[in-house]
């Protein structure tokens, strides 16, 4: 499959860490989009602004990477300023919010994402997860969301059981924009522990942009309740290259507790 | 106003009115010395039933030894502000003090799900912003904010949002009720013995959580002089007249971090999360670390 | 009239200064307002809290007294707390602000404020004031509003050819509460060059409180457009005692550049 | 949304999908340098017929250097933001550079009530407690925020608030629009070359302007390194990404002051307030003051 061996959390955080652009003000949820971001920032991205919830703006974490926290003072390390939540949910209203990345319990067609609980019932949830935390902001505001998720079949659905955080609700257009929503936002792409998807402009209904390498656009879509839109021409995804790996295991996360272990470990 | 849709989530409405009411009698202009121990601000400003509201997180500068204290107080039907609680509203839950929930971030461990899957937790829906929004609602003495996050979601459905068409641009948008919490927990890092208090640090929302709620109980890092405030005016986050108790309360944040002066315990906190997914090894943990101890002293 | 000569500004700014009371959070506005303050507080309300509309809590200004400047450092020296106007704006909505101190152009028998504008059109002012600045955050919020104002006919009038502030609107009960003002607020007291108003409960009408030393009720109501009511004890006040004027003459002005200065200088 | 009453004074809503798509690609993220002269500044981001706004007040921390550069750039049209410009309202009503203005405090002299009567000058109603949560609104990207000042009177009617019924509590409710500046001129302390601003002391809404304004032009009394705001992340007021000039400008604000660096100069307000009164000696005064030098260096 490669020549290094590589785990799928490593492989979400490098494809995670790819899509964010230099010179933008990036919103970074919790985990594993902390990584990613730290990745990004050392390689391709130095001038990218993290911003978090709790407030710090252009922090430069750290590392070796603390975990659980975003609002401790590794994670904030040499902000250009420690604001407050108000005032960052705030700049994303007012779209000063580039990007924004997120992880999610279900998604479907249409990228609307839940986290809050699985079932037919809401008073009788099957299951019941966290809930928005800051999922439902992020979707609203960032320009552009980058989902993270691990490619699983019971995660890719046709309609997700509860709308936590609006995708493009129905896929008519200009939905997003009758209820209220910020212009031109939405989710952007979803990277997968296997493949990266897009939205299409007309339908907005996801489209799979790339595979990893090695694997074939059905290797992808089988693991997927809904069949997506294919890209005319599926890019073949890049594993980890060695100099991400050596960033992920020397100097953001030695200890491997969130990028995990491998086979070869 | 016309209302173009309403969630049907458990919340209440503080008239801010009645809210002034409270505020012109019971919150102190005067100047005095509001230092008492723990147990006592919990027994004077926490009763049953209150709905109770808890700044920034459990990994960071949260109120954890007053939590610990309401637990151990035995107080009962809460309805506790999760936002950031990851690891308070598990803990109180298990306790037995909680009728419910405002969701933000549910909390860690599966415990907390199951029970709210068993309908012993109640929960409404809502998001870290909005439920920081709305502490800014209360905080402003306004009965609701205006925010285009929930728009064309469950999570509006079953909140206590509104949407209604904006009178200025004529699109949806959402309004979401003020809150006023009967009790405002917050951790701070420096305080004066009347409660002008000074947090550091990137934060959630410590001015408006005082200010929104009916009494504020600050647990602190560190005491003060008055003197020492006012050499520095602008390093005040909480001005004394919000707040009713002040408590001593160093490493008052633990397994959390207080910013420039403790880390987290992250050995502490892969104990908790082990043994937040069963009900026997959470009850042993609350024997260890909430009941078995005094106070946070 | 008195043993001691003193001017009107003098009179006015004791009277002002006796109504503040100890312990008490007291929005402070601009000019007049901030001399009765610095003079309450050393006198009988040491424990009194200033605020400002620019952000400072708890002042402790230093004198002599600087004139024209609210937010400079000599006004906001040792405050307790330096926040901004929203915060400031927020805490008086709250119900947190007793008492608030104002000027005003003209007032009415109700008790509502014009800082605005002289003539009966609006397009076409007989003459333009500077508008409300603060004053009517004050007198919608403040749970009891002291009104300082020169006593002239002119000023008393039936009704304010434009109302900047809300007093007791119509005077018809409930009034304030019904247009949506907060329960329980209004004007509190009239502190004029000669006397000293109230408002009655019942009718929220103007009610002469209390004349200067040597003056009748006829002194005071001949000078007025319209008659208020009349107290059934109207008390006798008190000219600026040496102790008032001392503070006020040798520590807050020595310049009198705001209390004035007596026919005897 | 039912409104029960709604204010007839001019003024304009910013339909926040156009501030975002305006904020989307006119601020610029990276961080580049944006050190200019206060006369590029002002050439580049001040336009005939623009909405000016300025933070703090005449006495404090205004940014009066950059108002003389604007008069002496004769822009013509503008309608200013006149809360506690006491002074530059009238400097720019004289200068030729006015429109109108939403008061706020209309500002000290005789001359510029003359010229509201005349006509020659617009004025819209609010108060400085509503002209600065209007910017609040602004700031936060709402179209509007609630407030209950404004209501039952004349400065209403005059204003663009409306009053609708409040769906929380049943009670009117006044609103005021979000103002979206063309241009926010804020004095500042320190900043480094990419707009990283403190300000110290007291103060209205430095922030508020900056995040509201389309454009934001700082000066500033010191240019401090980019390693020093890192070092002290608490102290940044304004975050860079919200401005887009930084002018060099110590003692900027005179003849107001700026904390813990200079006072006012209580005899030019003299002087100012002398002149106030006549159109002549106005005149000469902005020839003295203004036409006559080239910039504030």
């Amino acid at each position: 499959m490669s020549d290094v061996e590589f785990s799928e959390s490593e492989f979400m955080i490098c494809q995670c860490a790819r899509l964010i652009q230099d010179g933008t003000l990036v919103f970074i949820g919790y985990g594993m989009p902390q990584i990613a971001a730290i990745l990004a920032q050392r390689l391709h991205a130095p001038r990218m602004v993290q911003v978090y919830e709790f407030g710090a703006v252009g922090a430069l974490p750290e590392t070796p990477f603390v975990r659980f926290t975003m609002g401790g003072p590794r994670n904030c390390y040499r902000s250009l300023a420690w604001t407050s939540m108000n005032t960052i949910f705030a700049q994303a209203q007012l779209g000063m919010v580039d990007m924004g990345v997120l992880g999610a319990t279900q998604i479907d067609r249409f990228g609307n994402l839940n986290s809050t609980m699985l079932g037919a019932d809401y008073h009788r949830p099957g299951k019941r997860f966290p809930g928005s935390g800051g999922a439902n902001e992020v979707l609203t505001q960032c320009w552009q969301t980058v989902i993270v998720i691990k490619h699983e079949r019971r995660r890719f659905v046709e309609k997700v059981d509860f709308v936590t955080s609006p995708g493009y609700l129905d896929g008519t257009p200009g939905a997003r924009e009758r209820a209220g929503l910020p212009r031109d936002t939405g989710p952007w792409r979803v990277a997968t522990s296997k493949a990266l998807y897009g939205f299409d402009d007309q339908t907005k209904q996801m489209i799979l942009l790339g595979v990893l390498r090695g694997l074939s656009v059905d290797d992808a879509i089988k693991e997927m309740e809904f069949t997506p839109l294919i890209a005319e021409r599926v890019e073949e995804l890049s594993p980890p290259t060695p100099e991400e790996l050596r960033i992920l295991r020397e100097e953001i996360d030695p200890d491997r507790a969130i990028i995990g272990k491998t086979a070869a470990d | 106003m016309d209302v173009l849709q309403a969630g049907i989530g458990e919340f209440s409405v503080t008239d801010p009115d009645d809210l002034r009411a409270f505020m012109r009698t019971e919150k102190r202009r005067a100047m005095v010395d509001k230092v008492m121990p723990e147990a006592e601000a919990v027994r004077r400003y926490v009763k049953d039933g209150d709905y109770v509201s808890f700044d920034f997180s459990s990994f960071t500068r949260g109120p954890a030894s007053l939590v610990r204290e309401i637990i151990r107080q035995r107080r009962r039907d809460l309805w506790f502000a999760a936002k950031f609680t990851l690891m308070e509203t598990t803990l109180l839950a298990v306790g037995g003090c909680l009728r419910g929930v405002d969701v933000g971030f549910l909390g860690l461990g599966q415990l907390i799900g199951k029970w709210v899957q068993d309908g012993r937790i109640k929960v409404t829906e809502w998001t870290n912003g909005t439920l920081t929004l709305r502490h800014l609602a209360g905080a402003m003495g306004v009965p609701f904010l205006p925010t285009r996050n929930l728009l064309a979601t469950d999570t509006l459905t079953y909140s206590g949002a509104k949407v209604v068409q904006d009178p200025f641009t004529g699109k949806p948008i959402a309004l979401v009720p003020a809150v006023n919490p009967d009790v405002g927990l917050v951790h701070v890092h420096q305080c004066d013995i009347y409660g002008n208090a000074r947090c550091f640090g990137p934060g959630v929302s410590p001015l408006e959580t005082a200010m929104a709620s009916k009494r504020t109980i600050i647990s602190t890092e560190e005491i003060i002089t008055t003197d020492e405030i006012r050499k520095e005016p602008s390093k005040t986050t909480i001005p004394y007249y919000m707040v009713d108790a002040v408590v001593y309360a160093p490493f008052g944040c633990l397994p959390g971090g207080t910013q420039g002066i403790y880390e987290m315990d992250i050995p502490h906190f892969l104990e908790f999360m082990g043994a937040s997914r069963d009900e026997q090894k959470m009850a042993a943990y609350l024997d260890k670390y909430v009941y078995s101890v005094a106070s946070h002293e």
